[in-house]
């Protein structure tokens, strides 16, 4: 199992690589962490001609607080950055509670952010969590940076809005309003493997401790991550009890996805198993939300 | 072999400069170019652990990186730690368990390990077997090598 | 002699290089010169091939040479049959079909080799695969066992009348009449799927042909050094002491690396001869899971007749046996299955048949458990439902159908796969199940705490399942043990090592014969050079065969000590004691020599060795067995069952064995632990799925699912029965597959025990969240 | 594998008829199909260069139209292969005219995959054809569409290949408004391509 040969090129600036990425356009992969394109290159299922490394990148890897109280993060900052920052588990606490779930340390000390959205893997954990935190992406081409909302951002199996000549730079993450709850679950086979069904759950509270706001996103059910949206919908200016959470988890796993079957899962089971990660996803995020748990 | 790019490597605080083909994989570089035989290869899909050596003192999959990507950088394998007469404490402790059987995977264990347990130097059962999560094992069931990190830690801990 | 370390938990001599990375493994292994092998595997199951084209990859920069099967003339045969069939079975038949060096004219499984592109690199090669253009033409495939039996299922082999490789009916009594009498007969239908053994080194291979010294050079992941020699000398027409087949460290084996000979392994030898260079071939992972031989998938229809008080009256059994496209492995494993339906009971009648069926997938050779894991499913499967059948508790069942200790020698009266009676040489049953009750604390989980549990609406299982492991099987292995000028002693033998701890065990044997340190015991294993005669590690045999050959070699050495220090010494050889690596008079301490010094004076420099003895201290022996050992044990576990989710997570799991006299209870207990892991893994994780036409939908690590740390119990609690075996001097029996052999039953009967409200019974094998899922929810899909 | 549904084409019998058997309109509706060339009213030959994210291969592809019942239905055969695998199947398409302007077509076939993309693909396979078929086929829908209105207004078609990810876009947004439980049509060579892009995917680790 050894890659074809490729041309490899190694821009230090983000202009470079564009300028790689223009003379090649399809024949040329940028290369981020690799944690995905290496294998899918080592069954030689995967054999781009030309190679750009964006490794040597450094200024790609950043976490910057925003002015707004949110948080941008380089595309090049490697997932264990992430998960040891402490701003963001202070402004981003969903995104530090689910870095654990994401494949295991090895990986995670290569994977970078940036790579795991552009990759577009609809079992990957951060591309759901992206949504639910309702991040923005920056994308930069020769012309200049344009900036896309998650909601439009991914478009199927490992397929997302960024062109071939363009490297998506910075994902920015809004504030989490107050009194906002969080969480994140998945049911993978095995500690580290790709989940069978997960879900991110993001809700914030009105004054009379009703639902202000709830997205709640599964990954590993479609061709992409897949917002609930009329589950949201649901839930939007209810007293989130128990009943209502239920109901609302049970709207989300029969009507909001359609989940395909594989030999792990079953649709069916992916439905299940949609249907209790939602409810305790809500569950704990609200319960977070009201500040008890 | 055409395009071959010139790199220069610290591997085990050695400097090494070679020529390499872009899609060499860092593990078979390792093993095979400069000879460091005790880095494993396993899968080659990024799932077995077995590879894994610290890329500038993170644990890394080696076959999950071409051997271009090292270029100024620093690759540690299992060659660094103790040798044969004088093991260090971590290999102590897994000789002390029976912590190796065929002992094929056992690299990618330690070199997962050692920056674990900087980390980590007094690790509950349960964060040590999430940490040993991205190694399989075929041989031990496991059980000996959870052993073996806790007497580590209790004797790196007496040590420092 | 002292038992200083029989019985002792010695840490490993082969540890240190090991742990640092210098144990040689046979892709270390570098020589100037040499090239690179990548296969050509098929794709398809089932076709014809029609013509194989390799020009454009000969002509690629880096290709040495292409090979298909035309190239190789006369020297393509199919492979030995490495087991014949049992002779004097009424009514049986065997039909060899083995394995071939490279497709010819139809490929039989995906992954058959057609071409082998050997290269100035592995990159190279691989490249080279690409340009090859093959002509198939696709067949229908059989993968379905039931299916390949159809009257108009495609042929595997087109020169058979049927799929049907192998009959083998066998009978114990009279079953009809025991069903006649019986107050209730089960009947199920069990299912078993195939897994992988999966090793984390696959299979490797260096060929080193030196037309100078005419010498070949194999470094082999091979169980069998001493027969791959022996049959390689004979297929390249060189004498046996012209080639030598090394095998260093082994990444783990688990039964495929006995496989012989392997296409590779006939190729490379071939190739490097025609080349006269090296040759390196690695397989890789994908290729293990498709050109490396599995196990495990059968089909029973069994049945069993009972009293009302649950006394076993018989049992008949008529099962399926996936061989594969090839046979090359004989009936070993059906033969265990069918062997292994009686276990530990006392089962008066026994039908039995055996069908072994030829499909277009991976061929079946042993895998640890060998067929056994299946046989003990069967019986274990349908003595639960029979205690739930006559509501007698489930240990108790056991208890009342149990061998009894004065039971032994128990000839079970059908042919084993060894070919004699199946007679188990000795054992404990009762004990070992008491014991292991006694250690999950069985009686207040059941009275106390499971009721507790289920009140809080909790799924908590408990399962309690006996087994029988036949191991030490013939024909012999041997060993030569030296005491050297150094003082240290180096033993050889021909078995090969796997990660079992030899280099330690073994070590322990001699340094207890002949009171040396056993750090100074030298021990080398797998290597033609050292030792000539053997067979090899496979069927839990080492600690029993070879070590009893240890033994009696280490014996030998030690009569020659005490006869020449006797007279060096001055003093009777009854007062002579072996210790600290001298021999010395018992009384005396200061009137002693040192075993080196010794072996100087028996390999004189000047004057003569006496008329009739050798010189050296030095000793060869052998050992073979009348017939095998049968170890015994128990297993418990405690689950619980998330039945929301069906993830399952086993809380406790007792292990209680009998492997005999124990050599080392370190090296044994991690013997334990890791069958207990491949158990899990066959009944809850592993499952090698092949679709209707033969593909194999999970050919890597990512889908394929071998149990990770957190898998595991968080303890496997381990006690230790000891009934030594009569059958040889050490008293040992096998350990090496027991772990893994009863798990399935096990976790069977404990997650129905946790869905006690979901009216569940499991008759397949594996399980996984998914099919408990629908087994519980979608009844009847 | 199993592939059988229905889809409402926004056109006629006749002129889906057309589409489906006309190689120019599959070979620009479909990105990476470098040629699909008519051998006989009955068969066509083709490669085409399939790309889903990273993953890539080149397969060279046989389709055999039999059973023909213009404009009712056919059974199509379909041979496909390539560095990573084969594809082969047989499906049977049935067009029938709904009477409203809309055609609609049901499909019922079995497909063999081999190779890495059989024993390494499995994770996304299903997956991934529904969601290329979607692509493919909606790209079609419109690729019809245009046909129509290009007869209406008296000029000719434009038929033009959108980029891969301008394909990707537009199915995005067509899906908003659709039902996601509705299942989508099946045309054979479509599926082909579907499957064959759908089957080669993989990954262990995460992130790119």
């Amino acid at each position: 199992m050894k890659p074809a040969a490729f041309d490899y090129y190694a821009p230090s600036t983000t202009e470079e690589a564009l300028a790689y990425l223009d003379q090649f356009g399809y024949d040329a992969k940028p290369l981020a962490g690799g944690q995905s394109l290496i294998p899918t290159m080592n069954f030689r299922l995967a054999q781009p001609s030309v190679l750009v490394d964006l490794n040597p990148i450094v200024d790609l890897s950043y976490i910057r607080p925003h002015e707004d109280g949110g948080l941008l993060l380089g595309a090049m900052t490697r997932a264990s950055q992430v998960e040891r920052d402490p701003l963001v588990a202070e402004r981003a606490p969903l995104v530090h509670e689910t870095m654990p779930s994401i494949a295991h340390p090895q990986i995670r000390n290569r994977s970078t952010m940036g790579g795991t959205m552009a990759h577009a893997d609809p079992a990957a954990e951060l591309p759901a969590v992206a949504i639910a935190l309702n991040a923005q992406f920056r994308i930069r081409g020769q012309a200049g940076d344009r900036w896309v909302s998650v909601d439009e951002f991914f478009l199927g199996m490992f397929m997302t809005v960024i062109e071939p000549s363009e490297l998506l730079v910075e994902v920015r993450l809004p504030p989490m309003p107050p009194r906002s709850g969080w969480c994140f679950r998945e049911i993978a086979r095995r500690h580290g493997d790709y989940a069978l069904v997960g879900v991110a759950a993001m809700v914030t509270l009105d004054g009379g401790n009703q639902c202000d706001q709830a997205r709640l996103v599964f990954l590993s059910v479609e061709d992409r991550p897949v917002p609930a949206r009329r589950a949201a919908e649901m839930l939007q200016g209810q007293t989130p009890t128990a009943e209502a959470i239920q109901a609302a988890a049970e709207t989300a796993a029969t009507e909001d996805i359609d989940p395909g079957s594989d030999i792990h899962a079953s649709a069916s089971y992916r439905r299940q198993l949609a249907k209790v990660l939602a409810r305790q996803a809500l569950t704990q995020a609200f319960a977070r939300a009201r500040g008890v748990a | 072999m055409s395009n071959l790019k010139t790199i220069t490597v610290t591997v085990n605080g050695k400097h090494y400069t070679r020529d390499v083909e872009p899609r060499l994989l860092l593990s078979d570089f390792i093993r095979h170019h400069l000879g460091l035989t005790g880095t494993h290869v396993g899968c080659e899909h990024g799932v077995c652990g077995t590879c894994t050596v610290l890329f500038d003192g993170e644990s890394v999959r080696s076959c999950l990186m071409f051997a271009v990507q090292s270029d100024g950088h620093e690759v540690t394998t299992v060659e660094s730690l103790g040798d044969i007469d004088n093991l260090h404490p971590l290999q102590e402790a897994f000789m002390e368990a029976h912590a190796v059987q065929c002992g094929f995977c056992t690299s990618g264990f330690l070199m997962s390990l050692i920056p674990f347990l900087e980390e980590n130097p007094d690790p509950t059962e349960e964060e040590i077997r999430d940490a040993l999560a991205g190694n399989l094992c075929r041989c031990t069931g496991y059980q000996h090598i959870v052993d073996a990190v806790k007497l580590a830690a209790e004797n790196m801990a007496v040590q420092s | 002699m002292t038992k200083k370390y029989l019985g002792q938990r010695i840490t490993r001599n082969e540890d240190p290089r090991m742990l640092t990375g210098q144990a040689l493994f046979v892709d270390d292994v570098e020589i100037p010169g040499m090239l690179h092998a990548a296969f050509l595997r098929s794709d398809y199951a089932h076709a014809r091939i029609l013509s194989i084209d390799v020009s454009a990859a000969c002509n690629r920069p880096g290709v040495v040479a292409v090979y298909t099967a035309e190239d190789m003339g006369d020297f393509w045969k199919p492979g030995p049959l490495l087991v014949p069939a049992p002779r004097g079975i009424e009514g049986a038949f065997f039909h060899a079909r083995t394995q071939i060096p490279m497709a010819r004219d139809k490929v039989r499984h995906v992954g058959e080799p057609m071409a082998v592109v050997i290269g100035e690199s592995r990159y190279l090669a691989e490249d080279a695969l690409a340009d090859i253009v093959v002509d198939l033409e696709p067949l229908e495939a059989v993968a379905d066992l039931e299916r390949a039996l159809d009257p108009d299922a495609p042929l595997v082999h087109d020169d058979m009348e049927s799929n049907l490789g192998s009959f083998v009916p066998q009978r114990k009594g009279d079953y009809e009449a025991a069903r006649e009498q019986a107050d209730l007969v089960i009947q199920r239908r069990i299912v078993i799927d195939r897994g992988a053994a999966a090793a984390m080194e696959n299979r490797v291979l260096v060929a080193h042909w030196d037309a100078k010294s005419q010498e070949m050079t194999i470094w082999d992941t091979t169980q069998a050094p001493i027969p791959l020699r022996n049959g390689l000398a004979g297929m390249l027409g060189l004498a046996e002491h012209q080639v030598r087949v090394i095998a260093p460290f082994i990444g783990g084996a688990f039964g495929p690396k006995i496989m012989m000979f392997q296409p590779e392994e006939v190729l490379l030898p071939w190739a490097t001869m025609k080349l006269n260079r090296p040759i390196k071939w690695i397989e890789d992972r994908r290729e293990n899971f498709v050109a490396t031989t599995q196990e495990r998938g059968q089909i029973h229809d069994a049945e069993s007749a009972l009293t009302k008080d649950g006394h076993i009256l018989g049992v008949k059994d008529v099962f399926l046996h996936d061989s594969g496209a090839y046979d090359p492995y004989g009936l070993t494993v059906p033969l265990n299955s069918q062997n292994h339906v009686m276990g530990c009971y006392d089962i008066p009648s026994y039908y039995s048949e055996l069908k072994m069926v030829f499909t277009n997938k991976m061929i079946v050779t042993p895998v640890r458990g060998a067929g056994r894991p299946q046989g003990i499913f069967v019986i274990e499967r349908l003595l639960d439902i029979a205690a739930k059948e006559l509501d007698i508790d489930r240990a108790e069942l056991r208890r009342r159908n149990n061998l009894q200790p004065d039971a032994f020698p128990h000839n079970h009266k059908i042919i084993d796969q060894a070919f004699a009676e199946f007679v188990i040489d000795s054992g404990n049953y009762p004990a070992t199940l008491a014991r292991a009750l006694d250690m999950i604390e069985y009686e207040k989980f059941i009275k106390e705490e499971q009721p507790a549990l289920r009140a809080e609406g909790r799924h908590v299982g408990i399962g309690v399942v006996a087994f029988i492991e036949t191991t030490g099987v013939g024909p012999y292995e041997g060993a030569r043990v030296t005491i050297e000028a150094s003082g240290k002693v180096s033993v050889a033998t021909g078995v090969g090592t796997q990660g079992q701890g030899h280099f330690t065990a073994f070590a322990q044997i001699v340094a207890d014969q002949l009171g040396v340190d056993v750090r100074d015991v030298h021990v080398v294993t797998g290597d033609t050079a050292h030792f000539h005669w053997g067979t090899g590690t496979f069927a839990s045999r080492g600690a029993v065969v070879a070590a009893n050959a240890i033994n009696a070699a280490a014996k030998g050495v030690r009569v020659k000590v005490l006869k020449l220090a006797s007279k060096v010494l001055g003093a009777p050889e009854e007062e002579l004691e072996l210790a600290d690596g001298m021999v010395r008079v018992a009384d005396i301490p200061d009137q002693s020599i040192g075993l080196g010094e010794l072996a100087v004076l028996a390999n004189p420099m000047r004057g003569a060795v006496e008329p009739g003895s050798e010189p050296g201290l030095e000793a060869t022996d052998y050992f073979g067995p009348q017939y095998g050992a049968t170890a015994n044990g128990t297993h418990a576990m405690i689950l619980e069952v998330d039945v929301e989710t069906m993830m399952v997570e086993i809380k406790r799991y007792v292990v209680v064995e009998d492997c005999g006299t124990i050599i080392n209870p370190l090296i044994l207990e991690g013997q334990v632990h890791g069958g207990v892991s491949l158990g899990i893994g066959n009944s809850y994780y592993e499952q090698l799925v092949y679709d209707d036409n033969g593909q194999l939908l999970n050919g890597s690590f990512m889908d394929y699912l071998i149990p990770r740390s957190t898998d595991m119990p968080p303890r496997i609690e381990i006690g230790h029965e000891v009934t030594p075996s009569p059958l040889n001097p050490l008293g040992t029996k096998g350990a090496g597959e027991a772990g893994a052999i009863p798990v399935p039953s096990l976790f069977a009967q404990a997650v129905e025990d946790a869905l006690y409200d979901y009216d569940l019974e499991v008759l397949e094998m594996p399980l996984s969240p998914n099919r408990l899922f629908e087994l519980c929810y979608q009844k009847g899909s | 594998m199993e592939i059988a549904g229905e889809y409402v084409f926004h056109g006629p019998r006749e002129e889906v008829w057309d589409l489906v058997r006309d190689p120019d309109v599959l070979s620009t509706a479909l990105p990476g199909a470098q040629k699909l060339e008519k051998v006989s009213d009955q068969e066509y030959v083709g490669d085409m260069n399939i790309r889903v994210g990273p993953v890539s291969g080149l397969f060279s592809g046989k389709l055999l139209v039999s059973n023909e019942v213009p404009p009712e239905s056919y059974t199509l055969t379909v041979d496909g292969k390539g560095g990573p695998g084969f594809v082969k199947g047989t499906g049977d398409v049935q067009l029938v005219d709904q009477g409203d302007g809309t055609t609609l077509m049901k499909y019922e076939g079995d497909m063999q995959i081999g190779g890495t993309l059989a024993s390494v693909g499995q994770r996304m396979l299903d997956t991934v054809s529904r969601s290329l078929i979607r692509q493919g086929l909606e790209t079609l829908d419109k690729a019809l569409q245009e046909r129509v209105a290009a007869r209406s207004e008296g000029r000719e078609a434009k038929v033009e290949a959108p980029t891969e990810t301008e394909f990707a876009a537009a199915v995005a947004k067509d899906m908003a408004g659709e039902a996601l439980s509705s299942r989508w049509l099946w045309i054979a060579v479509v599926v082909v391509i579907a499957i064959v892009r759908g089957a080669v995917i993989l990954t262990s680790g995460r992130g790119g």
